[in-house]
């Protein structure tokens, strides 16, 4: 995945819509960015609402244009109010100032202080009376037309996004909406349309989420058996799978709970059939063991955790990247084993296929750490790639006299039988084996197996995909997950403000590369270290291992609002 | 080489591993193993299309020492392993084993659901009405007044896990009591068990001759069910009601839905990807 | 603690006992402790057993004398054979050398090669026909009596050793093996009794295992609820207090599993009763999802995990360090806690002690980090000291108009109410709240709850009880929980060769203290980092917070065997 | 300042606290709330000492909601903590709260054991069908054919939880039936259910209106159950086996050994330690 972005992300437009329950604002937003990927532009959206389950105030959060977008910006261009019921609470996480528009009809009342305070301007209109004028109209499709128009998105790309969106709901709700998206569009000129349309036609896009996007990756790495227990944020993953599970010949189980739903998965993979879950972080925690017997059993199996607020029943709506201590070092005993982080809503699908593909070959649990910003953000993206190597188990179909499942070999990496196979029977054990799987409390066994799976790890080829690596200059932001975006684009403005910067994001996070990162580092001066969360866990992490120069810094920052590349900026200037 | 195991019918010890059990002289265990591989020989089932799955515990050990393939996992959660491994390769023999206190405390949960999913698994729990492996603490089925465990020195004092009743009230769709002193009753029971299309549940009373030494009478306490297995569920409650837990035989048995994947290709990897384009 | 130890180990003796399955090994063992003590020494057992539960070989592994013991020796003075069968199991185990001796009746057939391969004389000796010249008699306390006198215990403290330990059993056990005993003495002369009784009459001994120990602090600490689930090697704190917290008006309530018990004990503390559980690898990690809990709610709870080796089931009966990184680091999100480790058998009582306090005083969850070598091992020793600080919880018996359970104190602590106190009643919450308790997503409330939960453990005064540091010098050991016994020892005979070195011994591992630490560190210009794990786990962590010189080195070796005296110190000659 | 609460009786809606409830509007949740304010009322009962703890899901926000002591823990896991807490503190009222989800999935292992031990708790479980707070996915009450989520595209395909048969077989001393809909019936209930020494379990049939809004219906499906409560077991089964699952009333309520800690106060520390003493 090269780099091959321009650093000028002005052309990239920032909006807002919010509105109390059932006014529609989510709605609007998801037409939006349907229209965005249909004029060929990209864009990102996330989403954010009250405690409440239904019936409280919502907010979609949308950046769009011709460049890709993997982080919102420090400020929104134009703020929509389909009605103002509670959207104070939205005040710190839709940043406006002086240049900043709001759109609303003055029907929707009194704009509150809260999202006034540093000056943006009002801009009234009619929407009220133009939905009343449409029989079954409704106010958030007409705001939706003139929001469109005043970001330049063509009419028919509007069109279309509303009808690919509201399909399923038949022509009853197509039609009146659609006449209230081109009276809407008809109130609108357009201030922020500086966007352009793509030139020699629009390219593919695909419009995902992140958490769907972990879906494809699970299928692309061969993932055919899934069981797995609802928690927020990561639900969609396993919605988004269960059908498509199921059309290419496997599926997924609804489990009592996350110790069933790992052991499970422990079982469909010692059957041959690569497996997967995925949870968040209460549900992480209840699968440690399970993970500790899929390590000792070596036994190949992915755990997508899509992070959450923490600790403990935390934050479940919004994001944080707290869970990386738990992951790296959750397990009881020496269990060495995979941790991976997606940087963006598309590479959730290539980081989780490279899970997968890892797990398989090294046989051995990975962990994926998503979060919610991720998972539950959709984005207008190029389709995502896949990983070079096509990893896979070392299957033994043939086994010899004496199978030797924990095999002592070059690498560590034993080859497996399965079910099935004659001659290859053997027993999976969490309890310390020989070579054959007989529990052992001998001194060299054990020493031997502790050594085979440390090594089958550490001492494997990884290739680049280990971190994503953008720009030059002695000063380096090292960062991991969902904060490269906002990293990434950090380090461009300030190249544009002629301060060169490189950009390590980590994707491998366990085991680490000690002499890759120290390559990427040679020559940098000054480093630091960016992560939302309140602790600091990489730098910690890779404090540990002695990967950092002692003068490197951190930036660690909690959520539950996003890092923006505005904050992260100011703390490189502040470097000096 | 032996990627071939069955050009004739194994004999009961084939199914056997090398492996010496671990478990005390005069442990029940060993009985249920052997009659495993006596109704395994008597299935003829291929070695390799056997799986057993166990927990932690004596009775957990299990596996190791037969020759198919085995995963001894986590306590309490052999179920789940084996919902997992039937799930991925339906076409699989799998038999679950473990203890009281592996099936009935720790796994309870995975328990009840196995029962109503009632997915074509054997499960087979070793009741020994103790902790064996931790050396000696009381389990669900152990008596309330039972006070040689330093832990509960007055007794557990808590009513027994009633094993059938559960299975029952749960949806399990086949149930059985065997005891580890009635070798051939034991081993028609498991090829029974192993036969019926569903969760089958067997409870096997398998005394710990070290911590439950007074357990060696229960040969004059067994006493074969009165009747007919029930073949509903009222008729089984009447009998699990009346039974006072030395009752050995086949209690219930009847066909109920089961619990497997739909797989339905239907769609290619590639078509799955378009849905995702503009 | 003051360090009056001499350097001088040389009058402490090692001895073995091994036998197979009901032959009395162990039993031998216990008496012989009971004699040491009765005589007024000190002194360690161990035990070692094959997988079986019952009918197995097994081993009792002594060392005691005049002065303190905290570890095994490097090799063994003595073995006792009461028969050879499976007993080349132990010959790891037990070193033996030219200078060791081996004490058997020739009808136990030959001694294994295994045991024999360093040269140890053997000598032959009568046992069988001894105690077959008793009506009752049993070869293992003939065996015990020649071994006794070898050692020069006196008689009667082995007499009275044998009454104690065998007085349940009644008279028609106790008598014949008191004839027995004094038959076996009589066969003895003293090659070994190089230990002289102590001046001035018989100091008050204890005789105890680490897990007693643990029971007893949690005592001390005011704990009056257990709830647990058995596991080995932790079962018998539980044992041990069932009995005795009734007796205190307390109660311990077997669970149905881990989960269950953490639970339990939260709500039993929620309740205003301080409540600990105890358990292993295993078990601690199905309880990470507890412990945040503990600490987002602020609920204190104590958590004492008997190590065993690792990873997933893997060795149960065998110790190693192996769980320092899930205890510093298995919960989700940022959640701080304390944990601590004992560092020798007598060290669980006060550390657990502590432990409970800690937990009361800061409102938050402790993981005391015992392991099988210290629980499951029985020790002579003078009474367990109590910490100096009485800790206690903040407690709110009259709260005024709004109370306020999460209020933002200055040290963070917020004194905490009860059921039973009208006014004071509050919601206990695992999701992120306000200082009343209210569930709030809100940026503000999370980082004043963060900040919070950090500060009162960061900035709370540990005192001196943090670690014990001995001696001094530009080398210095840093070590931690059980291995302090042998890195002491070792760092005795390297002073004891002239070359001075000082062990800094870590109780306090979360948090940890940075100053302190810096200060014990001062001068020191070489730092080896000795622990009982393959990964090094203490050196990570360490490293980690940058609390390590740069060119410190570690020595992390896995169990199962026991870190021993002349390992370490063979390293630390290698350090130049 | 408030260090006493009581000098007067308290009505219902003095057990409630301020905070507004997350519920959507027309939550059958709202209607247990106001019935369980209701009881307390009735049963005057101070409320410092009154505990309800609670799991995780829409139903579990219900402490928060009463101006009593209350501990909101991890999903499936409050009998766990309220076991503690009523073990450490008997002579408080402590009642449980939480939905089909948290307490039959998750959280059935410590549902069986809570029963089977019989201690003196009240446990409500607000039944609507689905796990409302996660949108909408099956729990274990759902029917085998409901296929409204995307994980289970086809419906659960497995059999029904059944609450009372599940609490009879494991020993619960007091089932009982409410509903949301029928508010008087549902705070009789709960008052009985306080009043009952032992565990005592009380499903309440409540309606989500957001993810199974189809259940408006159960108005006209419910009906009382027929007849007197049971007084055994046996008859208990029968009622339970009769039933439909829609019938409301107190099903079954035995006077069983109820658990509790011995302490029996007999022994200063110092003794405790002379033991230790040679
Ligand atoms: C999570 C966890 N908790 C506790 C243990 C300790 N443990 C091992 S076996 C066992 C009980 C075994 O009893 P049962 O299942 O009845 O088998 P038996 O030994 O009696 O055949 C326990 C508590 C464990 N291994 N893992
Ligand atoms: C360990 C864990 N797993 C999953 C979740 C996510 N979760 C929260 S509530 C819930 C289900 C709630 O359903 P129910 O108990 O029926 O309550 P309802 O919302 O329907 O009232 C789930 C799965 C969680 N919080 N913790
Ligand atoms: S302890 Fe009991 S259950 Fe375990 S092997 Fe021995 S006799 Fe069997
Ligand atoms: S989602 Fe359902 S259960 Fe939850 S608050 Fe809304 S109506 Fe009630
Ligand atoms: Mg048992
Ligand atoms: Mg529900």
């Amino acid at each position: 995945m090269p780099d091959d972005r321009t650093a000028a992300r002005s052309a990239l437009v920032s909006v807002a819509i919010t509105g109390s329950g059932g006014s529609g604002a989510v709605t609007a937003g998801m037409i939006l960015l349907e229209a965005v990927g249909q004029a060929g532009w990209y864009g990102l959206m996330t989403r954010s609402a009250g405690p409440q389950i239904r019936g409280g105030e919502s907010a979609a959060m949308l950046r769009f244009g011709p460049e890709p977008v993997d982080c919102l910006d420090d400020r929104f261009d134009l703020l929509v109010g389909l009605d103002w019921r509670n959207a104070a609470r939205f005040s710190d996480e839709i940043p406006l100032d002086a240049a900043s528009l709001i759109l609303t009809d003055p029907g929707a009342g009194a704009v509150p202080e809260a999202l006034l305070r540093e000056g943006p301007q009002i801009r009234a209109l009619p929407w009220k009376a133009a939905a009343e004028a449409v029989s079954q109209g409704r106010l958030n499709m007409v705001a939706l037309g003139t929001l469109g128009a005043s970001v330049g998105l063509p009419l028919a790309a509007l069109e279309a996004g509303l009808k690919r969106t509201l399909a399923a709901k038949g022509p009853e709700t197509v039609d009146p909406a659609l006449h209230c998206l081109r009276r809407g569009f008809d109130l609108g000129w357009a201030p922020f349309a500086t966007t352009s349309a793509p030139v020699g036609g629009v390219p593919e896009r695909w419009v995902l989420s992140g958490n769907d996007a972990a879906g494809l990756g699970a299928l692309r790495g061969g993932v055919r058996f899934v069981a797995a227990y609802p928690i927020t944020p990561a639900t969609e993953i396993l919605e988004w799978l269960a059908p498509r599970l199921e059309q290419l010949g496997g599926s997924l189980l609804q489990a009592e709970d996350e110790l069933a739903s790992v052991n499970m998965i422990i079982g469909a993979s010692f059957g041959g059939v690569p497996a997967l879950t995925a949870t968040s972080g209460p549900g992480l925690s209840l699968m440690m063991e399970g993970l500790g017997l899929a390590v000792a059993s070596e036994t190949p199996i992915v755990v997508v955790d899509v992070m959450r607020g923490g600790p403990s029943t935390g934050i479940p709506t919004k994001p944080e990247q707290g869970d990386l201590d738990i992951a790296v070092y959750g397990l009881h005993g020496d269990a060495p084993h995979l941790v991976l982080a997606p940087l963006s809503v598309r590479d959730c699908a290539f980081t989780t296929q490279w899970a997968v593909g890892l797990a398989e070959h090294l046989q051995t649990a990975a962990i994926v750490l998503s979060d919610q910003s991720l998972g539950q953000s959709r984005a207008v993206t190029a389709p995502a790639p896949e990983p070079t190597a096509h990893l896979t188990r070392l299957r033994q179909t043939k086994p010899g006299e004496r199978y030797l499942r924990y095999a002592l070999t070059e690498y560590g990496v034993s080859p497996m039988t399965e079910p099935g196979i004659a001659g290859g029977m053997y027993t999976a054990d969490g309890l310390e084996h020989t070579e054959r799987g007989t529990p052992s409390s001998a001194a060299a066994d054990h020493l031997a197996q502790l050594e085979k799976r440390r090594m089958k790890l550490d001492d494997f080829d990884y290739g680049d995909a280990w971190a994503e690596i953008r720009g030059d200059g002695d000063t380096c932001l090292l960062t991991w997950g969902s904060t490269a975006g906002a990293a990434f684009e950090a380090a461009e403005r300030a190249r544009a403000a002629g301060r060169p910067l490189r950009v390590i994001a980590l994707r491998l996070l366990a085991p680490l590369r000690r002499r890759a990162l120290a390559r990427a580092l040679e020559g940098s001066r000054r480093v630091l270290v960016v992560e939302q969360n309140q602790s600091g866990q990489l730098f910690h992490l890779l404090n540990a291992h002695r990967m950092l120069p002692p003068t490197a810094g951190r930036f660690a920052r909690p959520g539950p609002l996003p890092l923006r590349p505005g904050e992260i900026l100011g703390r490189i200037l502040g470097l000096d | 080489m032996a990627t071939e195991t069955r050009t004739h019918a194994l004999k009961a010890k084939e199914y056997k591993s090398d492996i010496a059990p671990v478990w005390c002289p005069g442990c029940g265990h060993f009985a249920v193993l052997s009659a495993l591989t006596k109704a395994l020989a008597y299935l003829e089932l291929p070695k390799e299309r056997v799986a057993l799955v166990s927990g932690i515990g004596c009775s957990s050990r299990l596996p190791a020492y037969l020759d198919t393939y085995g995963f001894h996992g986590l306590h309490g959660r052999a179920l789940a392993v084996a919902t997992g491994l039937k799930a991925a390769r339906p076409e699989l023999t799998v038999v679950v084993a473990g203890g009281d206190g592996d099936g009935f405390s720790i796994g309870g949960n995975h328990f009840l659901h196995a029962c109503r999913r009632n997915m074509d698994l054997t499960y087979i729990v070793m009741d020994n009405e103790v902790y064996g492996m931790t050396k000696g603490q009381a389990s669900p089925t152990t008596a309330p007044e039972w006070s040689r465990s330093k832990l509960t020195p007055h007794g557990p004092g808590v009513r027994r896990f009633r094993p059938a009743a559960i299975a029952l009230a749960a949806g399990a769709s086949f149930i059985a009591r065997g005891f580890a002193g009635d070798p051939s009753g034991l081993t028609r029971l498991i090829v029974q068990a192993i036969e019926h299309r569903g969760f089958s549940f067997l409870q096997v009373l398998s005394p710990c001759q070290t911590f439950r030494p007074e357990q060696t009478e229960w040969k004059q306490q067994v006493h074969p069910f009165d009747g007919e297995p029930a073949a509903n569920d009222l008729e089984a409650a009447a009998r699990i009601h009346a039974d006072d837990g030395m009752a050995l035989g086949l209690i219930y048995v009847e066909p109920l839905p089961v619990w497997q994947p739909l797989a339905q290709p239907s769609a290619s990897l590639a078509e799955i990807e378009q849905e995702l384009s503009l």
